[in-house]
């Protein structure tokens, strides 16, 4: 066991809570060095975040949104070419932290995360409940008070406390991703990002755990980012919506705005193509191809299969803020 | 295969600068098996290795190669051969039908060491009695044999070992006291000597003389015990050792891989029958077993190659193998070709083997180099080929005759060391496809 | 607890059987081979013209009676010999299953040529002489070149790209030579270039009285073999481990595990070491494997007084009973090398341990 | 009249026998255990279920790559598990009849075939005369529009994108111009964008040589506008089979109903309400619950009837079949 410096105590209730908004992030990039060239996989992504609010980051494959997940938390590969920004928690602007520190303090003690593949996301060698109580641990926490704890949240997520004992073979998929929910809630972290929690998973199943979710939303009030290509799943759990084209943000607003009028006319035809169950309305497709990330074509990135294109967009359109709405869109430049 | 030819075609060959150097290296001993082959023929090789009488009576016992002269100042004696015919001959006819024949082998000697050994022969009818005399560059005549019968025929004189002229040269071994400067005796006199034969013998009869001065270097490669100029067995490692370690390879690996993607496939009795027979064969002690057939049985090399195939089908690469398979055999575009109809022959062949053959390309060329080996093994053991020259039987002989304790290290070095370039020639190339084309790799 | 003993029992008991099964097959195979000549036979009758040849010579009774009465005894009791230990059935299944039967259970009989350094014929005595002297070289080289490549290859796998790590992954293809092979420029260097190590053999001759100095002496000698045997494998396992490392890696457990903030240390040790364990076991086995055959050349090159050498000596001068004994002591040599590393990987990945089955 | 019916299915039983240390058997996965339903020519039909339910063993069945253990199939009139040597001429037969459309594009494609091979390979297998196989691949690309065909025909899977790379999927499988083509999750791998496109295509092939296709999905949303009817799957029974429009509107077995109701559809409300979901999992294959299978998890259950007989089938309202006792 890594000796880690001693933690300062555990941030109890009743210190002050920062005011401002949960997280702000300002003019994110993160760029990828492939063998064809230079990937702009996040490119000068502005959004903020209030306490207690879901958000969900859509987008299609590709348009960069499991990047600005990794962006946030600092899991680099190694073939990083840029990344830049600043990133305010709570007000400090975790970017400038060192690395130590950054581990120390951040990494699953404010924001944890929930990967994409469940299915081989736990060590195949440790036992899982060894594996969940791990943070704790790290922060000195006695042995069977950090299991006592992640029984408690196997509690939460509805796994049964035998399973602690098990190993993740002996989990069928739906155990193993809520095994893993209940790791990410160990620590009560401040926001706990979810990238693609459920798309590898049956439909009553996913049904469960989104259950459990908006749950523990609602008892721990806590911040959770979506990330899916799923539309109609997202908005179980999202407040707002962020809408990612081509390694940038496109749209940022309210989900109410968002899953029945949007405003970016990708994202109108992004709603277009969501297939619906109770409304009896046939879905079109988007023709075209996104942009490759490694030399996106000049001015508005949507321009070339955008339905209202007009002379302006050749140049690139800024982030309009209308309110509590903001969108990258030249069609929103005086409203 | 098409994605294997984007691979070689395209300048990625540069990016692999240890593939580059394996391919140079393996090419080079191409062209050096080409080479062997050309300029002494299989069965002049054979011949020659045999030795026998004759062959290589020019030849001196242990010299090292040429090349140690260029790390001495001194020049080092070389071999000097003054054949049959190539002497003066002087006859005088005697009274009663005989004739007086005096035989001049003159050689000039411009070496700072001294030769290693010293033999004169002799083509003779009949001769009664001949006297054989030394003249050295200042003038000295020393006699070396006087008054000796020379039986028909051939026959071969060793100055170096006549005890009796060791004494008559205060106890210097002839092939050194001939040559000693009488001011230095540590150094050779450099100069023009002679060695002339006088024989009175009837008119009828013929006499013939030839000397060997027998040099301390040799050759490129050096000579070995029995006097053998060992670049024949160097050049002609290469071919053996070549063809041995890629046919085996090819026996092996290939039908190892064909083997596991057949019986992955047709799975049930057949893959259990595999994988069983590769058990055993994991505990099969090999090596020994291919000693005791070489023992008992015969040791020629296709034997030899027959029997590690046989034995290294089965080898633990069926495993490795049989996993890839076993991963592969679910794939959709399997599925699919089952679904438009396509027969268990034609999926093995036609879809399941060719989609791994590009990992198999660096596993057959990474087991050339242990064949290779098994190969010099069989030999170091006494067990190569019986007549064939290797590599392995260069190290053998000089293992048996202590190189090492002699002194005569490049006996040993220099077989080990083309061993040793081939081997990793091969295994470069091996890595570095390795790195090309295990698709697990190119995701790190 | 107790259920997993009970399975890790069942399969180490499953294990077992199977080996020896292997085992017997591939002796069988073996003496199948050793005799299709005849050889075998050709031995026992020797070996029973012998005995009873001895026998009937210096029998009292038959002193005065002329030669060609005691040839007919000696044949008549031979025959008899024959038929006794059913030397006239058939080899196919008879006697070869005979011979396998003697040969599982160590049992060859007597030497031709050789003996063993006690003065004993028996082939049993020979082998079990020699093979501590095998064990304990082979088992030390085995132990360093495990630990050194994976101390190495964990300790590369954090500087990928680096000039150590090309230059490591560069000398992977020396391991194309087998261990004899750099024995062989060892010795040339420090043993007759440098003169700091011995040429060969296991100790100083006449062997130290004293326990310690026997214990120094042995280790002096066991320093040229040893590195020879490391060199031999070290930087293909390096490299392969390497790689698994580098794959394993990459894998999700160990980013979710830099995700819960483990310092770099711990993800090393938990989450890429442990999980690499069992595929870096099998390929260990399987350099083991064909270190054992390597041991042959390695024990005739350093004059190791070891099973290796003795087979070599056999060979040569042909003695079948020894040949045939030292394959199936070889036989036993694997299967038990196979079993244990079997066992460890059982100890090593739970899958095995706790049996798939929880789904 | 000329028969319309390209497909009938009785009692359609698929078991894969369990095998422990490789030779006692250890009970059967029922995978498909008694579906019957009848598919007419030209007519479109999804079968929807979790994983584990059998619909992918029923449609391999269909497809002839797994053996059914029992009841009937009859295909465009021909009996298909006959004797043993008929066994072998009626599969493969019946495996040129059906196209199969598979969920991972680039999985479903040789990687070291060229576009022109692998559009080639079903036709040599199927014995197509030489001269005849160049005509049909490029009729088959131009009917899935991978236009113009010579650019693509050199290429290789890796160099076409997600869309192509279905596409060239869909041509190789109706090459042989089939009866049927079987779809297994044909979408669920390709962004929504591009999902609706290659849905309206193979629409509009089955239009124009009026072929017969099965979805097998467990996203009923986005393919209901591409199937006439639906057939809810669980735990190896066909559990309601109906129009696809009633299906959705009026679901009448308690699963079904389950089963829509966990669909979301994109709507902000979603954030607010819990989705009432049957707790547990699907149950095992090998040896299923007595009775109607889904009586562990149904709310509306009959004591002493559901958990101990298996419902037959219902048809309490026309074209409308349900295996419910609520239904008797």
């Amino acid at each position: 066991m890594s000796a880690r410096t001693e933690k300062s105590p555990k941030r109890a209730g009743a210190s002050a809570r920062f005011q401002g908004p949960l997280l702000r992030v300002e003019e994110l990039c993160l760029h990828f060095h492939a063998s064809y060239g230079v990937v702009r996989a996040v490119e000068g992504v502005d959004f903020e975040l209030a306490r207690g609010q879901t958000v969900a980051v859509l987008g299609e494959s590709g348009c960069g949104k499991t990047s600005l997940a990794r962006a946030i938390l600092r899991l680099l590969p190694r073939n990083i070419a840029r990344y830049s920004g600043k990133v305010f928690l709570e007000g400090t602007d975790i970017m400038k932290l060192s690395e130590e520190r950054f581990r120390h303090d951040i990494r699953w003690n404010k924001i944890s995360m929930v990967s994409q593949s469940a299915m081989n996301s736990l060590n195949p060698v440790l036992k899982v409940g060894y594996q969940v109580a791990e943070p704790l641990l790290l922060n000195h926490m006695g042995k069977d008070q950090a299991f006592e704890r992640a029984r408690q949240v196997f509690g939460i997520v509805g796994v049964p406390p035998a399973f602690l004992d098990r190993y993740a073979f002996e989990l069928s998929g739906g155990m193993r991703q809520r095994a893993i929910i209940a790791m990410a809630l160990i620590a009560d972290p401040v926001m706990v990002i979810l990238d693609e929690p459920t798309s590898a998973l049956d439909v009553l199943t996913q049904a469960n755990i989104m259950n459990a979710l908006k749950r523990i939303k609602q008892e721990l009030n806590l911040n959770f980012m979506l990330i899916t290509h799923d539309i109609a799943t997202s908005s179980e759990l999202a407040d707002e919506v962020l809408c990612m084209y081509a390694g940038q943000l496109v749209e940022h607003s309210k989900a109410e705005r968002f899953y029945r009028e949007p405003l970016h006319p990708y994202a109108q035809k992004l709603m277009a193509s969501v297939p619906t169950l109770r409304v009896d309305k046939k879905p079109e497709f988007i023709t075209g191809q996104p942009p490759s990330l490694f030399n996106p074509p000049e001015g508005c990135r949507f321009a070339p299969r955008c339905h209202k294109r007009f002379d302006r967009c050749q140049e690139e359109p800024p982030l309009f803020v209308h309110g509590d709405e903001t969108v990258k869109c030249w069609l929103y430049e005086n409203r | 295969m098409g994605k294997l030819w984007a691979w070689l075609k395209i300048k990625e060959l540069r990016r692999y600068p240890s593939l580059a150097a394996g391919v140079i290296l393996v090419f080079l001993f191409v062209v050096l098996s080409l080479y062997a082959v050309v300029s002494i023929p299989y069965s002049e090789a054979v011949r020659l290795w045999r030795g026998g009488p004759g062959v290589w009576d020019d030849y001196p016992r242990n010299a090292e190669p040429v090349w140690f002269d260029l790390f001495t100042r001194d020049q080092l004696s070389r071999t000097i051969v003054v054949p049959f015919g190539a002497g003066l001959k002087t006859e005088e006819p005697l009274a009663n039908g005989m004739k007086r024949v005096e035989t001049l082998l003159p050689f000039s000697f411009e070496y700072d060491t001294f030769p290693v050994e010293l033999s004169m022969f002799t083509l003779t009818t009949e001769v009664t009695n001949a006297t054989v005399s030394w003249h050295t560059p200042d003038g000295r005549i020393i006699t070396l044999i006087e008054g000796r019968r020379l039986n028909r025929g051939r026959t071969t004189y060793y100055i170096s070992q006549d005890e009796l002229l060791k004494n008559q040269l205060e106890g210097m071994a002839p092939h050194r006291g001939l040559f000693a400067d009488p001011e230095d005796r540590g150094k050779p006199l450099r100069g023009e000597y002679q060695l002339v034969v006088e024989a009175e013998l009837g008119d009828a009869d013929e006499l013939d003389a030839k000397l060997v001065v027998y040099g301390q270097i040799h050759g490129l490669g050096g000579t070995d015990h029995n006097k053998r100029d060992l670049m024949v067995a160097l050049l002609w490692g290469a071919p053996v050792g070549l063809m041995f370690g890629i046919l085996a390879a090819i026996g092996a690996q290939v039908s190892t891989f064909v083997l596991a993607g057949v019986g992955t496939w047709l799975g049930g009795k057949i893959d259990r029958v595999f994988q069983w027979v590769t058990q055993v064969n994991l505990i099969l002690p090999v090596l020994p077993i291919l000693i005791m057939i070489g023992h008992f049985y015969s040791r020629s090399i296709w034997t030899m190659l027959g029997l590690v195939i046989a034995l290294n089908v089965f080898s633990a690469a069926m495993l490795t193998y049989r996993s890839m398979f076993l991963q592969l055999k679910e794939s959709a575009y399997i599925e699919a070709a089952q679904a438009y109809g396509a027969g268990d022959a034609r999926i093995i062949f036609r879809y399941l083997l060719p989609k791994l053959a590009p990992t198999l390309l660096p596993q057959f060329v990474l087991v050339v180099p242990s064949f290779v080996f098994l190969e010099a093994t069989l030999s170091v053991l006494g067990l190569g080929d019986p007549i064939l020259p290797t590599w392995g039987k260069i190290i053998n002989d000089a293992y048996t005759q202590g190189a090492l304790y002699k002194g005569l290290y490049y006996w040993i070095v220099q077989p080990a060391a083309l061993l040793m370039l081939m081997g990793v020639g091969f295994a470069l190339i091996g890595f570095s496809l390795d790195r090309i084309f295990n698709p697990r790799l190119r995701t790190v | 607890m107790g259920k997993t003993f009970a399975r890790l029992g069942r399969y180490a008991l499953f294990r077992a059987a199977f080996l020896l099964l292997a085992v017997v097959v591939a002796l069988y195979l073996t003496v199948i081979i050793a005799n299709m000549g005849g050889e075998m036979d050709r031995v026992r009758k020797a070996e029973i013209r012998f005995a009873v040849g001895q026998m009937v010579y210096q029998d009292p009774a038959n002193r005065g009676l002329p030669a060609s009465e005691l040839e007919r005894q000696v044949e008549e009791l031979m025959q008899f010999e024959y038929r006794r230990l059913g030397l006239d059935k058939p080899f196919f299944p008879d006697r070869s299953l005979r011979y396998l039967w003697q040969a599982l259970s160590l049992r060859f009989g007597r030497a031709e040529f050789m003996n063993s350094d006690a003065g004993s014929k028996q082939v049993r005595s020979i082998l079990l002489e020699r093979l501590p002297s095998t064990l304990v070289l082979f088992a030390t080289a085995e132990l360093i070149l495990f630990l050194l490549a994976l101390f190495v290859a964990l300790f590369l796998s954090r500087r990928y790209g680096s000039v150590l790590d090309r230059a490591i992954v560069a000398l992977a293809p020396s391991s194309a030579a087998p261990g004899w092979f750099y024995g062989i420029f060892l010795i040339l260097i420090f043993a007759a270039a440098l003169r700091v190590l011995p040429w060969g053999g296991m100790v100083s001759l006449p062997p130290p009285k004293e326990p310690l100095d026997y214990a120094l002496s042995l280790m002096r000698h066991m320093i040229l073999p040893v590195s020879a045997i490391v060199i031999g494998a070290i930087f293909a396992s390096i490299y392969s481990w390497r790689t698994f490392f580098l794959i394993y890696s990459s894998e999700d457990y160990v980013e979710l595990a830099k995700a819960k903030g483990l310092s770099s240390q711990a993800v090393e040790r938990r989450y890429i070491l442990r999980p690499t364990l069992p595929p870096i076991i099998t390929t260990f086995l399987l350099t083991v494997i064909t270190m054992w055959m390597g041991q042959i050349v390695l024990e005739y090159v350093f004059k190791w007084p070891g099973i290796g050498q003795l087979y070599f000596q056999a060979t040569s001068v042909g003695d079948t009973p020894v040949i045939v004994g030292v394959i199936v002591l070889y036989g036993y040599l694997l299967a038990a090398s196979v079993y244990v590393l079997d066992f460890v990987y059982a100890i090593v990945d739970p899958r095995v341990r706790v049996g798939v089955g929880g789904r | 009249m000329e028969n319309n019916t390209l497909l009938s299915i009785k009692n359609l039983q698929t078991y894969f026998e369990l095998k422990r240390w490789g030779f006692l058997s250890a009970g059967f996965v029922k995978a498909v255990d008694g579906v019957s339903f009848e598919l007419a020519k030209g007519e479109s039909v999804t079968i929807v279920g979790e994983s584990g339910s059998g619909k992918t063993t029923l449609l391999r069945t269909i497809m002839g790559l797994a053996k059914p253990t029992g009841g009937e199939m009859v295909f465009d009139g021909r009996r298909l598990n006959g004797e043993r040597g008929q066994m072998g001429r009626d599969t493969r037969w019946l495996r040129s009849q059906v196209g199969f459309v598979q969920q991972d594009p680039y999985g479903a494609l040789p990687s070291f075939m060229n576009v022109r091979r692998i559009l080639r390979e079903p036709l040599i297998v199927n014995k197509v005369k030489k001269e005849e196989q160049e005509h049909r691949v490029r009729e088959s690309m131009e009917e899935v529009r991978l236009i113009p065909a010579d650019d693509f025909l050199p290429k290789f899977p890796h160099m076409l994108s997600g869309g192509q790379q279905q596409r060239l999927v869909i041509a190789r499988a109706i090459i042989l111009h089939p009866m049927l083509i079987a779809a297994d999750e044909p979408v669920s791998m390709l962004d929504a964008s591009v999902r609706v496109e290659i849905l309206e295509l193979i629409g509009r092939i089955q239009r124009d040589h009026n072929l017969a296709v099965i979805y097998v999905t467990h996203d009923l949303s986005s393919v209901r506008y591409f199937s006439q009817r639906a057939f809810v799957m669980y735990a190896a029974k066909m559990v309601e089979k109906a129009d696809v429009r009633e299906i959705v509107n009026n679901p009448l077995h308690p699963y079904t109903q389950v089963l829509l109701n966990a669909i979301p559809d994109p709507d902000a409300q979603n954030a607010t309400r819990f989705r009432d979901v049957p707790p547990g999992e699907p149950p095992s294959l090998i040896n299923p619950p007595a009775g109607c299978r889904f009586h562990p998890r149904c709310q509306h259950i009959i004591e002493g009837l559901c958990d101990e007989e298996e419902p037959p089938e219902f048809e309490p309202e026309p074209h409308h079949f349900v295996e419910c006792w609520l239904y008797k």
